[in-house]
């Protein structure tokens, strides 16, 4: 059967649900279930053999929609259902999607004690700079100096840098992608869905509604347009002066490393047992 | 002869310092009295700060019927193993209850009263490590009850021990056992009844057997 | 001779205990954070599990990422449980509200002590009563079992785990420093001794499953996550297939299913312990350690000469009303002795209804209500 | 793939499902996406595209789909 692009996702999608989805026009979260599916194709997983689990927010929509096991947990938790998933039955693809607020700020201990112990989930960190679904509240990920419902005079706070805060717990895969460069993002998927361990993968994913309108972006497209001219190679961003940097951020792949993850570690304890056993 | 005993409820308490193993000795003692002489045992223990720090005190109710209350409230026999537990600790023990000391430690017995011997001493002399003691206890602790059989005793002690610590134990456990016969003599004045009305060894009997029938 | 004794017996804790339970019962799935004075549950089972044919441990970052990760566990085919004490199980409270949601089954044990906060950490308390009950948000049935003494840990965690896959719900055992950390001699039964219960996966094609349909017993089967049945989970309310919807009709539908499927089994769910109580004047309700004082101090008043009983909770909810009832129909008066403030009383007052006089003996403070206590309150009539 | 020859392809808009957003329409290199009357997005010049792929893969709401038109043809 030669289909292509949007055919293979029409595939994947739950035909009971009713579309188009709740998000918003514009929204990239479409964008990254989009290039989920396609990654998951290009890769042959069986669909019984997919698990997403997502937390709560605008980006935890996201599981249901999708012809794959799925689980929509709680706030922040979603890490905490993926890995006792994954430690009961570790011949799933356990893939986890969160927003920013989601791993970030409530469930961020499980962010960086998921990387530290390694265990086998892809985490696709939805990053839109904003509580979306409640109102556009400011969130971790808030940059500094912009106007959130909770930060009405601007944001004082520094925002977290998602890759650095996954490469310094310890994950195998650390990445960032865009909705705009979406070939470059399917790319950075199937690694992240591919490799041993805990792959995180962070996608800027604009959120005009709540936090573009406030923030002096007229149009979703406008927000795609900053989205292309400010994202860059993670060399060339490297590359550039410090003072040159501004608003330009690194995309690419930070860490890539293929340590075991922690259920394979945990299955040669259970075979050095299991030969004691029978030996 | 020591056999069984129909015992209603016999409280025992260890006391005395962190670090003396007092826990591990009410541990090995419960076992052997539950599971190698078949009675009900339930052993509580002070958890806790005071646990890691100064003081330890491990609780053990013996009965052959079922226990109900797992505390133990009026001692029948408080072992105590430090000035500090002594003080603490004699106010429970019930009238004509035994009391046992470490000589050394206690420098102040509360009462004439009492039975002493230098544990640790005894561990280190004669065993060469103090922290045999508390073995050294049960051993001693083995002849004195009357419804204690030191054989079963030691048999189940040796059961729970790892390999390379077990020929050490055995040897204090017969130190404490045989110090006891002849310092203390016979079963105290105020147990003597339990083994001269030993009403419960014609119903006993099958279990008697059962543990003869072991070796 | 030739049949020598069918079962093992050891010296173990309550916490020991426990663990002995859970692993006849098949529990292969462990998620826990270490919290006194539980955590010798969690010490044998990192012990334990990794040498069963399939058991998981895993240590997690603390009680909220415990309670997903065994909620996880569960949704993929295992047995799961997790241990804690009043702090923790005020953190797993969210998650566990969502095990009932999506009807996972489980079993929480909680060793209790003294509270609130940080409270009492080594002192033992049957303080989180009515948190195991009412502890998370929203309305929904949970059970609630508590066990008095070590045989009873490993009995009573065996029906956790039963009721828990039975029902589809997650199961809160209750226990007390008193009982987890007194050691003694228990029987290990032979697996022809015990039921084990496991839930029934679906028998039809997948594309007919639908995993919250509605059955007689009010619980749909459940296939582990993986074995090709695919379908959505989620917290919030949702119909039959799974998907969530706030049209009224299907959320009470799904509210009263939940309550139903526990409701109507009563009879099964609701277990307690009798002694002398059907001629008694005085009956003493109690549950956990405290019920072993209360029968010692029964025992004694028997002695000498009046007539109390104990009626002894095993579960605490659903609250077993009949027995309670039934207890209050001949005594003239009720004693409730509990080591908190007064927490199960409530429902036997609830209960009462004007019949007989219900005193409580209340105890806050670490230490264990004591026979005599007990004694002295029967003996005032 | 996609071969960057213009008149092979045939673009469908699903208006249903298209929410509007306008992310095709301003970057498609070829301008063969405009909105129509309900600000949703039509085919305009379908003989321009080239088949680049970008509105289908940018599409949030999976409301485009691009296909060749030969196989398309033979298939049916």
């Amino acid at each position: 059967m030669n289909i292509t692009g949007n055919e293979i996702i029409h595939q994947y999608l739950r035909h009971n649900k009713k579309f188009p989805h709740v998000l918003c026009a514009g929204c990239g979260h479409g964008i990254v279930l989009g290039s989920l599916i396609r990654s998951v194709h290009q890769l042959g997983l069986p669909k019984d053999d997919v698990v997403i689990v997502a937390g709560i927010g605008c980006s935890g929509r996201l599981a249901v929609y999708v012809d794959f096991n799925t689980v929509h947990t709680t706030h922040g938790r979603a890490l905490t259902f993926a890995t006792g998933i994954k430690m009961a039955n570790p011949k799933l693809n356990v893939i986890c999607i969160m927003g920013d607020g989601d791993a970030l700020s409530i469930g961020g201990n499980h962010m960086i004690h998921a990387a530290r112990r390694n265990i086998g989930i892809t985490a696709l960190i939805l990053n839109n700079n904003i509580y979306g679904m409640t109102g556009g509240q400011s969130s971790p990920a808030t940059p500094q100096g912009s106007v959130s419902m909770t930060a009405p005079f601007g944001q004082l706070e520094e925002s977290f840098d998602t890759v650095q805060l996954a490469c310094g717990a310890g994950a195998n895969f650390v990445a960032r992608g865009t909705v705009f460069h979406v070939h470059k993002l399917e790319k950075l998927m199937v690694k992240a869905i591919e490799r041993p361990g805990f792959n995180m993968l962070e996608v800027i994913t604009p959120c005009h509604t709540q936090y573009g309108r406030k923030n002096k972006y007229k149009n979703p497209v406008e927000m795609y347009r900053w989205l292309k001219s400010n994202a860059m190679e993670r060399e060339r961003f490297e590359a550039l002066d410090e003072d040159k940097r501004g608003d330009k951020f690194p995309i690419g792949v930070f860490v890539e490393r293929d340590e075991p993850g922690l259920e394979e570690r945990y299955h040669e304890l259970k075979a050095r047992f299991a030969a004691g056993r029978n030996g | 002869m020591k056999g069984q005993v129909d015992l209603e409820r016999f409280e025992i308490r260890f006391s005395g310092l962190g670090g003396q193993g007092i826990l591990t000795l009410g541990k090995v003692m419960g076992a052997g009295l539950s599971l190698g002489h078949g009675y009900n045992v339930t052993q509580t223990q002070s958890y806790g700060p005071e646990a890691r720090g100064g003081s330890s005190r491990c609780d053990l109710v013996v009965s052959s019927q079922r226990i109900s209350f797992p505390k133990a409230e009026n001692l029948d026999l408080l072992v105590a193993l430090s000035q500090e537990a002594c003080n603490a600790y004699y106010p429970y023990l019930k009238p004509g209850g035994v009391l046992i000391i470490e000589t050394d430690m206690v420098a102040q017995p509360p009462t004439n009263q009492y039975l002493g011997l230098p544990f640790t001493a005894m561990a280190k002399d004669k065993i060469g490590i103090p922290q045999a003691m508390n073995t050294i206890v049960l051993g001693a602790l083995s002849h004195l009850l009357p419804f204690a059989i030191p054989r079963i005793m030691r048999r189940n002690m040796e059961e729970t021990l790892p390999e390379k610590i077990r020929a050490v134990n055995v040897k204090a456990f017969n130190l404490g056992n045989r110090e006891a016969k002849k310092r203390f003599g016979d079963v105290p004045v105020a147990w003597e009844g339990m083994v001269v009305e030993d009403k419960g060894a014609e119903k006993r009997a099958p279990s008697k057997k059962r543990s003869a029938a072991k070796k | 001779m030739a049949r020598r004794k069918k079962h093992k017996e050891i010296f173990a804790l309550g916490n020991e205990a426990v663990v002995e339970g859970a692993l006849i019962a098949g529990c292969s799935f462990y998620g826990g954070y270490p919290i006194t004075p539980s955590s010798e549950i969690m010490e044998i089972m990192a012990q334990r599990l990794p040498m069963t044919e399939d058991g998981v441990f895993i240590q997690l970052e603390d009680e909220i990422a415990s309670m997903g990760a065994i909620v996880g566990g569960s949704m993929a085919g295992r047995k799961a449980m997790t241990a804690t004490s009043g702090p923790g199980f005020s953190l797993m409270q969210e998650n566990l509200g969502y095990a009932c949601m999506t009807e996972t089954p489980l079993v929480v044990v909680n060793v209790m002590r003294g509270g609130p906060s940080t409270g009492l950490p080594t002192s033992p308390a049957q303080s989180d009563v009515q948190q195991a009950r009412w502890g998370t948000h929203g309305d929904h049935p949970i059970i609630v079992l508590s066990a008095s003494d070590v045989q009873e840990c490993l009995e009573m965690t065996i029906t956790a785990f039963n009721m828990a896959e039975k029902y589809r719900t997650p199961v809160v055992l209750l226990l007390d420093e008193i009982t987890a950390h007194t050691r003694e001699k228990i029987r290990i039964p032979q697996p022809d001794e015990y039921e084990v219960v496991s839930r029934i996966v679906p028998s039809i094609p997948p594309e007919w499953y639908k995993p919250y349909e509605e059955t007689v017993r009010g619980v749909a089967p459940m296939p582990p996550i993986g074995s090709g049945y695919r379908f959505h989970v989620t917290g919030l309310t949702h119909d039959e297939n799974g998907f969530p919807t706030s049209r009224p009709d299907e959320v009470v539908d799904l509210m009263e299913r939940m309550h139903r499927k526990i409701d109507q089994f009563f009879y099964d769910i609701q277990m307690h312990d009798e002694l002398m109580v059907d001629d008694a004047d005085v009956v003493v309700i109690a549950y956990g350690c405290v019920a072993r004082s209360a029968e010692y101090a029964i025992e004694q008043a028997r002695a000498s000469g009046v007539k109390a009983g104990l009626l002894k909770l095993k579960t605490l909810f659903p609250y077993p009303r009949r027995a309670t009832e039934k207890a209050l129909a001949n005594a003239r008066s009720i004693i409730v002795p509990e080591m908190n403030m007064g927490q199960m009383s409530r429902e036997v007052k609830r209960v009462n209804s004007g019949r007989a006089s219900v005193r409580t003996i209340n105890r806050v403070d670490g230490q264990i209500i004591t026979p005599s206590e007990i004694l002295k309150v029967i003996m005032q009539g | 793939m996609a071969k960057k020859s213009m008149g092979k392809s045939k673009v469908t808009v699903y208006p249903d499902w298209c929410k509007g957003c306008g992310i095709c329409i301003e970057f498609c290199p070829k301008k063969v996406l405009e909105f129509d009357a309900q600000g949703k997005c039509s085919v305009a010049r379908e003989d321009d595209c080239i088949h680049c792929g970008f509105c289908e893969l940018h599409c949030p709401d999976f409301a485009i789909v691009v296909t060749e038109k030969k196989s398309r043809e033979k298939a049916s």
